[in-house]
C-alpha cells in the first residue's frame, strides 16, 4: 500500500457515500408496494382463447420445449377443428413466448399475472378449463398490440430516482 | 480496592455497589450491542440506497430480537471431526472478555463497576484473551477456512497491539493516570486535540483489532467464506456475533473516554453525551465499512510495523518532551503544534511507505 | 473488416513446404490431412506475412464417417483470418496431434472436445474430461449417442 | 532459517462467496500462498450444443438467453448474426438500430455486474455493487419494456427482433443515457482512486500481451494487456461501422485495468447509445422469414464483441430445420485458460480478485 494520494481517494469515497445518506432508498417494500410490470410481461400460465383457437397446433410446433400437447378431431356439423385436448406443463414452459408469437389466429396470450405459485406439481399442468381468461388470468401485451394499449405503463426505476446533479 | 468516586451515600456499600453495576453492564452490553447492529444495518442500508431492515417492530429496531430468537431456536452443529470441547468452549472464550472490558468503562462520573487504578491496561490484556477464544474456534472447526481466518486474527491482533498500546500511553502520560475515570477527568481539552496523531492510530489499530473494514481480514467473506466462525451455528454463532460487536461497542467506548473526554459535555446529561459519543464512533466505523475494500495480510502486517509503529513511537516520543520541557505551556499552543507535527508525519510516512510483499516465486 | 486470406494461395504455399498435406480446399476452407496438421499450425503461426496468433475457436463436428476438427485462426497483426480443418476417422480413439505448445488457448477447447467428442489430441498437458465428470459413460456430443 | 510449512489443498468453490456460481479452484496453499491451482467446472453443464441440435433454429433463441444469463441479448444477437449470415437473410434498418441499443445496454449491465462484483471480492462491502445493481435495474427496465421479461430476454428473431420497442421506450431511454455518464463518474469517485483498491489490484495478476494473445483472450480481458483488438472495430457485424467509438485499452494488464478498461467500455456504450438514438430510423423491424427456417447446406461462424470476449457461433447446417451441429465459442471459457497462470504465487485474497477481474458467467463456461 502506497498513500501516494494522502488518504484522498479514501475521502473521496467517503463523501460518495455521506452524500447517499439523502438520497431516497431504490427499492421497494415488495408485498405492500407494488410496481406496474411491463405491459409485456411473459407472465406466469398461458391464457387461451378458446373461440379464436382453431387446432392448428402451431404453438405446440413452434414450442421449443414441447410443452403444448393438442389434440383435435374434426366435428362433421360445422365442418372444422374441434380442440379435444389441450395441455400445457408449465412446469416444463421457460415462457419464451413462441409459442403466442406463432399463433397466426391470436387465440394464445402470455398471462399477465405473477405470484402464481403452486403447491403441488400436478398444479401445474394447465387443461382446457385451466387455460381460460379469468379474473386473475389476464392476457399480457407480448406479440398482441391490442391488449398492449389497454394495460397501465411500466414503472421504471429511471423515474423514481431523484438524482440531484 | 479503592473506590475513590464511589458516592458516599451509596446504600449497602461494595456488594451492592458490584451486583447492580454487574446487571447494568450486561444489560447495557445487550441492549448497545442489540442497538449497533439494528443502527449497522440500517445506516448502512441507506448508504446503499436501500432501506434495510424495516419489519420488525418500528423502523425495525426489533430485528436484532427476532434474529436472536430465530438463532437461538437452530441446531447447533459441531463438526464430526473437530475437537468438541475446544469448540464449545471457544465462544466463551471469545464472548466473556468482551463483557469484562467494560468493567472500568466509566459511563458517567462515579457510574463505574470497578474503577482500578490500572484501568487501561486491563482493558489492553482482557481485550487480548477474545483473540484465544477465537483462534480456539479456528482450530476445533476443523475446517481450513476457519484455520486461515484464525491464523489472520492471531496475525492481526499480535501486531496491532503494539500501536494501540504506544499511543495509549501518550494518553496516560498526559492524564498521569491509568484510570480510565481519571483520564477522563483529565481531560479539559479532549485528547483527541492534544493526542491527534495518537487518536489516529488507536483508532485505526483498534479498527483492525476488533477486525472491522478494512481490515476485516478474518472473516473476510469473499475470500474464506466466514472465517473462524464457518463452522459455527446456533447459539454460539450468536455469541461470537455478539463479541464482535460487543468489541466494536468497546473501542467506541474507549475512544470516547481516552480521547472524547468520556461523558464531559455541556448542557446534556453526561450519560447522554457519553452514549452519543459513543454512536457517533461507532457510526464512523460503519461508515468506513460501507466506503473501503479490505486490506490484504501482507499490507495489514506492512501497514502495522511500517505506517503505525514507527509513528507511534515518535508520538510517544514527542509527548513525553512536550510533558517534560514545556510542562507550563499553554494547551492550546501545544495542540497547534500536535497538529502540525501529526500532518507533517503522516504526509511524509505516506510518501516513504511502501508496501511489502506482492507475488511469491513458488 | 477481419479479411478471410484466399484459401487457394495458403493451400499452395502450405502444399509446397509440406507436399501431401491438403486433402482438400474448398473457397472457405482447407483440409488437411491430420499427420501434417501440428507442422501446418506451427507453419500458419510462424511464417511473416501470415502470423495466425490467435486462435479463435476450435470445434469437432461428427459426420458419422469422420470427425472434422475445426480451427478458427486470426491474425491480431494483420487481421485476417483462416478456417483450418483436418478429419480423424474411426470412431473408437481418434486422435489428433495437439496444438496446445502453439497457442496456449486450444487447452480448454480440446479437453472439451474430447470429453463431448471424444477426439483425444497428443501432446496435451491435461487430457481428462472437463465438463463431466470422471467414470462418464461416452461422449454426448457425438450423433450416436442417445 | 528458513520455516517449514506443509502446503494443503483448499477447495474454493463449488459453493463458495464469491466464485460468481459453481466454480471451484482446487489451490494448494503454502500458509496465504497459492502454490498450485487447478480450474474444475462443469457443475453447470446443460448440454446446450446438444439440445440445440434437436430445436428449430428459432427454437434455440431461448437457449442462447441461459447461456451468459448476464448478457443475454448479446448472446441472441451472436446467435441470430450467424443464422442470419447462413442463410443470406437481410435485416430492417430499425431492426439494426435496436440490436445495437440492446447489445449496447447489455454491455453496460454486464460490465456494471463484473464491476461490482469484482469490487466486491476486493471487500468494498456490497456498496459498489448494490449502487451498480441499481443502474442495472434501469437498464432491466427497459429490456423489460420491450421484451417482456428481465432476465431471459428472447428478443432477437433471424431476420429482425421479435417485436418493436413500445413507444415509451424512447424517450426513457434518452433520459437513461442522459443520467448515466453522471452515476459512471459516481463509481470512479466511489473507489478509482482509493488507495486500498490500488494496493490490491495495481500489478495483481497481470496478465501479459503475449499470454493473452497466446491464449485467446478476448474482450476486456485481452485489451486490459493493451491489445486494441475489439470486433466491433476490426470487424464490423450488424451497423457498428456506422458509430464512433474507442476502444480502450489497458496498459499492464492487471485487475485494475481489466477494472478500468470495463469502466471505459461503458462511456464508449453510452456514446454508442446516444448516436444510435439520433440516427434511429422509423420502420419494419422483422423480414420474412420463414416460420421453420431451413438454411442451405453449410457452415458459418459468426462472432461479436460480447460484453465478456468474443462470443461466436459456429453452425453446420444440412437443410433441415434444426442446426446439425452448433458450437459456442464461449470468452467466459477460454479466457479461464490464464487463471492458474495469473493466481499461481498470490495470495488467497489475490486470487479470488484476479478471478473476480476475469468476469465469467458459469452459464457460458459449462454450456
Amino acid at each position: 500500500m502506497k498513500f501516494e494520494r494522502y488518504g484522498i481517494g479514501i475521502a473521496k469515497g467517503l463523501r460518495v457515500t455521506i452524500r447517499h445518506l439523502l438520497r431516497r432508498p431504490v427499492t421497494t417494500q415488495y408485498p405492500e408496494q407494488r410496481l406496474v410490470t411491463s405491459r409485456r410481461i411473459r407472465g406466469n400460465e398461458l391464457v387461451w382463447d378458446k373461440e379464436k383457437c382453431t387446432g392448428c397446433a402451431t404453438c405446440a410446433k413452434s414450442c421449443p420445449q414441447g410443452t403444448i400437447q393438442i389434440v383435435t378431431s374434426v366435428s362433421a356439423e360445422e365442418n372444422k377443428y374441434v380442440v379435444e385436448k389441450f395441455e400445457v406443463d408449465t412446469g416444463y414452459c421457460i415462457f419464451c413466448g413462441l409459442c403466442v408469437e406463432a399463433c397466426p389466429y391470436e387465440a394464445l396470450f402470455m398471462g399477465y399475472a405473477y405470484e402464481r405459485a403452486k403447491y403441488r406439481r400436478g398444479e401445474l399442468v394447465l387443461t382446457k378449463e385451466g387455460l381460460l381468461p379469468s379474473a386473475e388470468r389476464k392476457p399480457s401485451g407480448y406479440a398482441r398490440p391490442k391488449i398492449e394499449v389497454t394495460l397501465p405503463r411500466q414503472t421504471l426505476l429511471l423515474d423514481r430516482d431523484k438524482v440531484k446533479r | 480496592m479503592a473506590m475513590p468516586v464511589l458516592p458516599p451515600d451509596w446504600p449497602g456499600g461494595f456488594w451492592a455497589h458490584w451486583g447492580v453495576f454487574v446487571v447494568i453492564i450486561f444489560v447495557f452490553v445487550m441492549a448497545m450491542v442489540m442497538g449497533f447492529i439494528w443502527f449497522e444495518r440500517r445506516a448502512m442500508a441507506i448508504m446503499q440506497a436501500r432501506l434495510g431492515p424495516n419489519r420488525a417492530g418500528p423502523f425495525g429496531v426489533l430485528q436484532p430480537v427476532a434474529d436472536a430468537i430465530k438463532v437461538l431456536l437452530k441446531e447447533d452443529i459441531i463438526p464430526a471431526a473437530g475437537d468438541k470441547l475446544v469448540h464449545w468452549l471457544a465462544p466463551v472464550v471469545a464472548f466473556v472478555p468482551v463483557l469484562m472490558i467494560f468493567a472500568v468503562v466509566p459511563f458517567q462520573g462515579g457510574a463505574i463497576l470497578a474503577d482500578l487504578n490500572i484501568g487501561i491496561l486491563y482493558v489492553v490484556a482482557i481485550s487480548s484473551v477474545t483473540t484465544v477464544g477465537i483462534f480456539m474456534a479456528g482450530w476445533a472447526s476443523n475446517n481450513k477456512y476457519s484455520l486461515l481466518g484464525a491464523m489472520r486474527q492471531v496475525a492481526s491482533v499480535v501486531s496491532y497491539e503494539i500501536p494501540v498500546v504506544l499511543s495509549i500511553i501518550g494518553v496516560v502520560l498526559l492524564a498521569g493516570s491509568l484510570s480510565l475515570s481519571q483520564i477522563v477527568l483529565a481531560q479539559d481539552i479532549p485528547f483527541i486535540l492534544l493526542q491527534p496523531l495518537g487518536f489516529l492510530l488507536f483508532f485505526i489499530g483498534g479498527c483492525a483489532e476488533i477486525n472491522r473494514a478494512p481490515f476485516d481480514l478474518m472473516e473476510a467473506d469473499s475470500e474464506i467464506v466466514a472465517g473462524f466462525h464457518t463452522e459455527y451455528s446456533g447459539m454460539k454463532f450468536a455469541l461470537f456475533y455478539l463479541a464482535e460487536y460487543g468489541e466494536a461497542l468497546a473501542i467506541s467506548a474507549i475512544v470516547t473516554t481516552l480521547f472524547l473526554s468520556g461523558w464531559r459535555g455541556p448542557v446534556l446529561p453526561p450519560w447522554l453525551w457519553f452514549l452519543l459519543k459513543v454512536g457517533l464512533v461507532f457510526f464512523v466505523i460503519v461508515w468506513i465499512r460501507t466506503t473501503v475494500p479490505r486490506v490484504r495480510i501482507d499490507q495489514l502486517m506492512a501497514l502495522a510495523w511500517k505506517f503505525l509503529f514507527p509513528l507511534a513511537l515518535i508520538n510517544l516520543i514527542i509527548t513525553a518532551i512536550e510533558i517534560l520541557a514545556w510542562p507550563a505551556a499553554s494547551s492550546w499552543v501545544i495542540v497547534l503544534v500536535n497538529i502540525a507535527i501529526m500532518v507533517v508525519l503522516v504526509l511524509l510516512w505516506s510518501k516513504f511507505f511502501r508496501l511489502g510483499g506482492g507475488r511469491v516465486e513458488v | 473488416m477481419t479479411v478471410a486470406l484466399s484459401v487457394e494461395e495458403i493451400a499452395s504455399k502450405i502444399e509446397e513446404n509440406f507436399p501431401g498435406s491438403i486433402v482438400e480446399s474448398s473457397p472457405k476452407s482447407i483440409v488437411v490431412n491430420k499427420e501434417s496438421l501440428f507442422a501446418v499450425a506451427s507453419y500458419l503461426k510462424t511464417t511473416p506475412g501470415l502470423d495466425f496468433d490467435y486462435l479463435t475457436a476450435i470445434t469437432a463436428v461428427d459426420y458419422y464417417d469422420y470427425f472434422e476438427v475445426v480451427y478458427q485462426l486470426t491474425s491480431l497483426q494483420h487481421n485476417h483470418s483462416l478456417v483450418v480443418k483436418t478429419r480423424c476417422y474411426g470412431r473408437d480413439n481418434p486422435t489428433l496431434p495437439s496444438v496446445v505448445s502453439l497457442w496456449r488457448g486450444a487447452d480448454f477447447q480440446e479437453r472439451e472436445i474430447y470429453d463431448l467428442m471424444g477426439i483425444s489430441f497428443d501432446g496435451h498437458p491435461n487430457m481428462k474430461r472437463i465438463f463431466l465428470w470422471e467414470g462418464f459413460q461416452g461422449h454426448p456430443l457425438r450423433k450416436d449417442y442417445l | 532459517m528458513a520455516l517449514r510449512t506443509e502446503p494443503f489443498v483448499v477447495n474454493i468453490g463449488p459453493a463458495h462467496p464469491s466464485t460468481h456460481g459453481v466454480f471451484r479452484m482446487r489451490a494448494t496453499l503454502d500458509g496465504e500462498v497459492i502454490v498450485d491451482m487447478e480450474p474444475v467446472f462443469g457443475y453447470l453443464h446443460r448440454g446446450i450444443e446438444k439440445l440445440a441440435e434437436e430445436r428449430t433454429y428459432t427454437g434455440v433463441i431461448p437457449l442462447t438467453d441461459r447461456l451468459d444469463y448476464l448478457a443475454s441479448m448479446s448472446n441472441n444477437l451472436a446467435y441470430v448474426l450467424a443464422v442470419e449470415k447462413l442463410a443470406e437473410i437481410a435485416v430492417p434498418g430499425r431492426a439494426e438500430y435496436l440490436r445495437v441499443i440492446m447489445a449496447e445496454l447489455q454491455r453496460i449491465a454486464s460490465h456494471l455486474i463484473a464491476v461490482g462484483a469484482f469490487l466486491n471480492d476486493c471487500g468494498a462491502f456490497m456498496t459498489p455493487i448494490l449502487y451498480m445493481i441499481r443502474e442495472r435495474e434501469k437498464i432491466l427496465d427497459l429490456f423489460e419494456m420491450a421484451s417482456g421479461q428481465r432476465l431471459t430476454y428472447n428478443y432477437m428473431r433471424v431476420g429482425g427482433v421479435s417485436q418493436d420497442v413500445p413507444e415509451e421506450f424512447i424517450p426513457a431511454l434518452g433520459k437513461f443515457v442522459k443520467v448515466m455518464p453522471g452515476f459512471i463518474d459516481e463509481y470512479d469517485q466511489l473507489l478509482a482512486e482509493n488507495e486500498i483498491l490500488l494496493a490490491r489490484a495495481k500489478g495483481v495478476g497481470i496478465l501479459p500481451k503475449e499470454l493473452a494473445i497466446n491464449i485467446s483472450a478476448s474482450g476486456p480481458v485481452l485489451r486490459a494487456s493493451g491489445v486494441k483488438w475489439d470486433i466491433r472495430k476490426v470487424d464490423p457485424y450488424s451497423i457498428y461501422d456506422r458509430f464512433e467509438f474507442d476502444i480502450p485499452t489497458g496498459t499492464v494488464g492487471d485487475c485494475y485495468d481489466r477494472y478500468r478498461v470495463r469502466i471505459q467500455e461503458m462511456r464508449q456504450s453510452v456514446r454508442i447509445l446516444k448516436q444510435a438514438l439520433e440516427q434511429l430510423p422509423p420502420g419494419e423491424v422483422r423480414s420474412d422469414v420463414p416460420h421453420l427456417l431451413r438454411p442451405p447446406v453449410g457452415e458459418v461462424y459468426g462472432h461479436i464483441e460480447a460484453p465478456k470476449g468474443e462470443l461466436g457461433f459456429y453452425l453446420v447446417s444440412d437443410n433441415s430445420i434444426a442446426p446439425y451441429r452448433l458450437h459456442i465459442r464461449a470468452p467466459s471459457l477460454i479466457n479461464l485458460t490464464a487463471l492458474r497462470d495469473m493466481i499461481v504465487g498470490w495470495k488467497v485474497a489475490d486470487a479470488i480478485i484476479i478471478f473476480g477481474s476475469i468476469d465469467i458467467c458459469m452459464g457460458e463456461v459449462d454450456r
